[in-house]
């Protein structure tokens, strides 16, 4: 394929925003998305298309113009479309083509419909740039740009406080991640001279050893980097201490919340470990460090979604917890299994909430579970696509959840990792969970009776077919995905794996674990860990059928028996209070009392108002010069000629 | 050099200073006297072709009414206007005239009659005519009343705006000759078809009688004393003496015009080569007849014109001078220069 | 002698005139005195064998400039303004200023010379008539800088039109 | 034959009458016709050079002079008038709305 068709993937949407910006309003109106969804269907059959190429083992590298030049620093602007490249972009582009068919349905009527359109076509323009870019700071600059359109979309109903408010904490949240991602970009330019991915994974023996003084300890230069890079993944991909904001971004319209901030955005942090795993098995401990992290994030986002009664809400903590999955999988060395679960997870999420979003759509705006019931019967397309990916995520066999979530399993505990073994329990744990709220939620909203007011119950219906066909869509996807990566064990060949091995320095499994594959006691062991997993799955599934299908009474009751606890996960661990304590409040602290009151009143006012203060009192003096009388001023221009001729006169003569 | 020859005892210096005396006493003689007639003349002339005898009571014919009428006015009382400015008031009749007057003085009459014979004769006319404005503004302004300010604003803004066409008319015909001295240009004219520049410059020649026209402030360009609106325009408030002094003014301006009509357009003082060819004998004639002949003509078409034509509107006024006769003359400059550039330069090359 | 008792005469003339022109109360009498001045000059012109440019002299500011001048006066009504002070407060530093300036070009050119000789010397202008010598170096040596001339002419008459139209609202 | 200095002298003599006009008078019209008399002054500098250089770029500069001189005035009288129409005096220390 011709490297213009490569640039035409991001470009076109880039083109789909600059016109929807421009002209939406004024000319486009209601007809807004027919230029968005026309470039991204051509950016999806140009992303097909880099696919197969990729299938085919072609890997484009090429830089397109340079973008910065200053002294040594040099960037240029370029795409690296590989393997991984071309998976992320099959997400990216499929996910974003059926979430714009989906937005005309959702977002019918509302006000700033072109002004939708167009923040998602730049965001696709973003998401594009970030995995086709062939070094770190065009990718920082997708990053940045990502955030950047999630913060609009987010606050997209900025009248809402709310809204603005999540959109603000998921920017400033970002930011902290960013900050070390930013110092981590800065650290390879400074070790390597160069941001090229090929530079710098090609030249990693220089820095395999070396190490950094920080505080009197010496810090080993590829952990530093590794985990500072790991910084911008936690913020991005809303792991463990930074997890805050993805919940509260639910006050976006849900195609966002189906786009970004469960398909695509959130799993730019998966893509970035995958991309730099070169640096990061390096790094014994930044791998344990991505390991634990992703499993305490699994465990911990799924205990809260226990007993969430917001749908979206519940799906977002879902999300968190298949991201800490994601990177378990990069953290004991398995990048091609956290990949492939990014990449089913892409459509059973996007599904989930664009079923969320279809419910919501019946009931008017309501979010709250407790209130719904029954809706079965109502919304049938709806119910079974919400089902099938249910299905897929509780990881019942045979559908796309099943395949990669045990993949990750199966990896974390046949890795050579210290952690493995824990990180497995951990997962099978949070496999049962899982299991466990997705149907709760599924027979909350879908079966029983409703629970809702007369007037929502009038106005139950269907969703129109521009949003039920996405629907559709995905959920076949959440069934056939999985089938690119059917295990060996399975009599499958584990595709992915074999793709994404092609991928420069992504091995294909990580060495110490994955040998042992074709060793007996491996196989049985590979086979115990499966049934495992499938037994959680069912029983998570037939516990959420007794709680909530048989016995309808029994949650309340258990609620208030283990109150505090019931508590503590209805208060999601009181993160958020616990941020508003240690940063927010001494941030207002000293902003109130130390930057306004000292820094801006005294220093800043001083100097701002003082200079002017100068000026003008040294202006109140000159000013009577200037009289406004003009001979005033021929006079002083006369006296001046008068000295120049005289100068001139007594210079002049005895020549 | 000027002390050397002497005849009579009289040093040279002498003789020629006496010599430029005596020219300009005889011109202004001549010039004063044509003054006085042309007005009789013109009263006569429109008499007859308002179907009435003009004057007749003085003398025969009432010959002697242009006597009578100067010894009239130069007897009557001087009146000044309360708030006039006296000194402006005395002296802008004096410079009108004297501009006029001045211009007398590069008028050849005929071959080498005139008093100073400089090489920028034309340049020197068109100095004296732009100085004429002056009479008109100064003595408007100075009597401090209405009827002469209004006329003198307007009496200006005319001559200032036809002094343009006027000169423009007449680059046609320097162009031709090639000189600024007029003896030179008339001399000059012989070598052209008919004797005279009228039948190659009746594009300027008809601009120069229109500006020329509305230069002298006479009908149909008469605005600045529009008697019906005005009463004289910028003279109202003079009497007697300096009355007569604006209008001998008028009057001169009109015999220079008409002088540098006949003498840039129509031959001088000579004749036309193929009626000498014809008449060999009118060769005889002195040259002052050939010209006194087309002076009169020029003057009787003025009055021609006065008996003929109703006054124009201001702005037509204004709008011909600026929108049709400067383009005119602009075109006419334009054409004549490139066919003299193409006969002088197209034949060498 | 002759020739020196004219200059004398015109350069009298001249500096009388001109003190007179700037010190008179009326703009009028002050216009007037301009004129006396400006025939002068173009006298004392005449001496210095340019007949032509002392013909445009008295065309150009005689009959256009001062014109124009009388026009405004005109136009304007100025006999409260005649009553004032004519002179601002500084007018002694003004005249400091100006003798001082007078007195350095005065002694300037006590040490003047006269430099290398033209081609255009009073027989060779006489010989193709002065208006003929000017038009010729004019029309070759200097015609950009007489277009340009022309140009400035145009952009006078346009803003001067501009300018004082009235406003019709 | 007179010396070139006395048309020097005469030249400085106009040109310093017409900067000391300009700078006391309070009249801008009187202003405006001491520009004049400055330009006169220079003119006639000009000529007696060009004669006693015998080289009539003297006389050409004079007659570029004059060119821009009536510009100068005809602008200069437009502003004069639109200056009367506004408020009403002709005075520059009246005409002083830019001062400090």
């Amino acid at each position: 394929m011709d490297i213009r068709c490569y640039i035409l993937i991001p470009v076109l949407p880039l083109a789909a925003f600059l016109l929807n910006i421009v002209l939406g309003k004024a000319l486009f109106k209601k007809h807004a998305h027919f230029v968005a969804i026309a470039a991204v269907a051509v950016s999806l059959f140009l992303s097909v298309r880099a696919f197969i190429e990729a299938a085919t083992g072609t890997v484009i590298n090429q830089d397109l113009y340079t973008w910065i030049t200053s002294g040594t620093f040099k960037v240029s602007a370029g795409f690296l479309v590989d393997q991984l490249t071309a998976i992320m972009l099959i997400v990216v582009t499929s996910v974003s083509f059926l979430v714009h068919i989906y937005s005309i349905g959702y977002m019918h009527g509302d006000e700033g419909y072109p002004r939708f359109f167009s923040f998602l076509s730049l965001f696709t323009f973003s998401m594009l740039m970030l995995v086709m870019s062939n070094n770190f700071l065009q990718l920082y600059f997708g990053w940045e740009a990502v955030g950047l359109c999630s913060y609009f979309l987010i606050g997209f109903w900025y009248e809402k406080k709310s809204a603005a408010d999540a959109a603000k904490k998921a920017f400033i949240v970002n930011r902290f991640g960013d900050f070390g991602f930013g110092l981590g970009v800065i650290l390879i330019f400074l070790n390597f001279g160069s941001l090229h991915y090929a530079d710098v994974f090609n030249n990693l023996g220089v820095i395999a050893s070396q190490t950094v003084m920080i505080c009197g300890k010496e810090i080993n230069l590829p952990t530093l980097i590794a985990l500072l890079l790991f910084c911008g993944a936690v913020g991005k991909s809303a792991q463990l201490p930074l997890h805050v904001w993805l919940p509260d971004a639910m006050e976006g319209p849900t195609p966002v919340s189906a786009l970004i901030h469960a398909a695509t955005m959130v799993t730019a942090g998966v893509f970035l470990v995958a991309r730099a795993n070169p640096i990061f098995t390096l790094s014994p401990v930044a791998m344990n460090v991505v390991a634990i992290t992703g499993g305490l994030t699994a465990i911990f986002a799924a205990t809260i979604a226990l007993v969430q009664n917001d749908i979206k809400r519940v799906v977002a903590y879902s999300t968190v917890s298949q991201l800490g999955y994601m990177f378990v999988a990069c953290g004991v060395g398995a990048f091609s299994a956290g990949v492939f679960h990014l990449y089913t997870h892409a459509f059973f999420k996007a599904c989930l909430f664009l079923c969320a979003g279809s419910v919501m759509h019946a009931m008017g705006g309501e979010l709250d579970v407790q209130k719904m019931g029954g809706l079965k019967k109502y919304m049938p397309v709806t119910y079974w696509t919400m089902l099938i990916a249910s299905l897929s995520i509780a990881g019942v066999p045979g559908l796309a959840g099943f395949f990669s979530k045990d993949e990750i399993l199966w990896k974390a505990l046949s890795s050579g990792s210290p952690v493995g073994k824990f990180i497995w329990a951990i997962g099978v744990i949070t496999a049962l969970l899982t299991a466990f709220y997705s149907f709760r939620v599924l027979f909350l909203a879908f079966h029983g009776t409703f629970r809702g007011t007369e007037e929502q119950k009038h106005h139950l219906h269907e969703s129109p077919s521009s949003m039920t066909i996405p629907l559709i869509v995905l959920s076949v996807g959440a069934v056939v995905a999985g089938y690119a990566g059917v295990p060996h064990l399975l009599g499958g060949h584990d595709w992915i794996a074999g793709f994404l091995g092609k991928v420069a320095g992504l091995v294909p499994d990580h060495g110490e674990g994955t040998t042992h594959i074709h060793e007996e006691g491996a196989l049985a062991l590979e086979w115990t860990a499966m049934a495992v997993s499938v037994a959680v799955a069912v029983a998570g599934i037939s516990a959420a059928a007794f709680f909530y299908l048989k016995r309808p009474e029994l949650p309340a009751k258990i609620a208030s028996a283990f109150a505090p606890i019931h508590k503590l996960l209805f208060n999601k661990y009181y993160v958020d209070e616990f941020y508003a304590i240690i940063i927010v409040k001494p941030c207002y602290w000293v902003s109130e009392n130390i930057l306004d009151k000292i820094t801006d009143k005294l220093f800043i006012e001083g100097i701002v108002n003082g200079v002017p203060a100068f000026v003008e009192w040294s202006g109140q003096r000159l000013r009577r010069i200037q009289t406004g009388v003009v001979q005033h001023y021929t006079l002083i221009m006369a006296v001046g000629v008068f000295f120049l001729l005289a100068v001139l006169a007594v210079l002049g003569t005895g020549k | 050099m000027m002390f050397e020859t002497a005849m009579f005892g009289i040093p040279q210096w002498l003789w020629t200073i006496g010599l430029i005396i005596v020219k300009i006493a005889v011109v202004l003689g001549a010039v004063m006297l044509h003054v006085a007639y042309a007005t009789y003349f013109e009263r006569k002339v429109i008499g007859r072709m308002q179907n009435r005898l003009g004057p007749m009571v003085v003398g025969p014919y009432g010959l002697l009414q242009p006597i009578a009428d100067g010894i009239k006015s130069f007897f009557k009382e001087d009146i000044i206007p309360t708030n006039a400015d006296k000194p402006i008031f005395f002296m802008a009749p004096v410079l009108g005239l004297m501009a006029a007057l001045s211009s007398l003085a590069v008028v050849p009459f005929f071959n080498h009659f005139v008093i100073a014979d400089i090489n920028i004769g034309l340049l020197f006319l068109f100095a004296m005519s732009s100085l004429a404005v002056y009479g008109v503004i100064l003595g408007g302004w100075s009597s401090n009343s209405k009827f002469s300010f209004l006329g003198s604003l307007r009496a200006s803004a005319q001559v200032i705006s036809y002094e343009v066409p006027l000169g423009l008319s007449l680059v046609g015909v320097m162009l031709m000759s090639g000189s600024l001295n007029i003896t030179e240009i008339v001399n000059a004219q012989s070598r052209y078809p008919g004797g005279m520049y009228i039948t190659a410059q009746w594009l300027g020649f008809f601009v120069f009688v229109v500006s020329a026209i509305a230069e002298t402030n006479r009908s149909p360009f008469d605005l600045p004393e529009a008697e019906q609106e005005l009463i004289a325009g910028f003279f109202t408030e003079y009497s007697g003496m300096r009355f007569a002094l604006f209008f001998m003014a008028e009057y001169t301006g009109m015999i220079i015009m008409c002088s540098i009509a006949v003498l840039c357009f129509l031959g001088g003082w000579t004749i036309p080569p193929f009626v000498l060819k014809l008449l060999p004998f009118l060769g005889a004639v002195p040259g002052v007849v050939w010209f006194i002949m087309k002076f009169y003509a020029c003057m009787f078409f003025y009055y021609w014109i006065r008996a003929t034509l109703p006054r124009y509107r201001y702005d037509q006024l204004m709008a011909i001078g600026w929108k049709v006769l400067i383009p005119l003359a602009l075109a006419n400059i334009v054409v004549t220069a490139a066919i003299k550039f193409l006969l002088h330069h197209g034949g060498q090359q | 002698m002759i020739n020196q008792i004219f200059f004398f005469y015109f350069s009298a003339v001249i500096v009388a005139m001109s003190l007179l022109a700037i010190t008179r109360r009326n703009v009028m009498h002050g216009v007037l005195y301009m004129l006396l001045l400006f025939f002068h000059i173009a006298g004392l012109y005449l001496f210095l064998n340019a007949e032509f440019i002392s013909a445009v002299q008295i065309i150009v500011y005689a009959g256009a400039i001062m014109v124009l001048f009388l026009f405004v006066i005109m136009l304007l009504n100025l006999r409260e303004d005649i009553r004032k002070k004519q002179f601002l407060a500084i007018w002694p530093m003004g005249l400091l200023v100006s003798s001082g300036i007078l007195m350095v070009i005065l002694m300037s050119m006590l040490t003047i010379r006269i430099g290398a000789s033209g081609i255009w010397g009073i027989a060779q202008i006489e010989r193709v008539t002065q208006t003929a010598a000017v038009g010729t170096v004019l029309y070759t040596q200097y015609l950009f800088p007489f277009e340009v001339a022309s140009l400035v002419l145009l952009v006078a008459i346009i803003g001067a039109v501009v300018l004082a139209k009235k406003r019709i609202k | 034959m007179i010396p070139l200095n006395w048309y020097m002298w005469l030249s400085g003599i106009v040109f310093c009458i017409g900067m000391f006009g300009f700078i006391t008078r309070r009249n801008i019209i009187i202003m405006l016709l001491s520009t004049e008399i400055m330009f006169n002054g220079v003119n006639i500098s000009l000529i007696a050079l060009s004669h006693y250089l015998e080289d009539l770029a003297g006389q050409v500069m004079v007659f570029f002079i004059i060119a821009v001189a009536a510009a100068e005035a005809a602008i200069g009288l437009a502003l004069v008038i639109l200056l009367f129409r506004n408020k009403e005096t002709v005075s520059v220390d009246d005409l002083n709305e830019l001062r400090g």
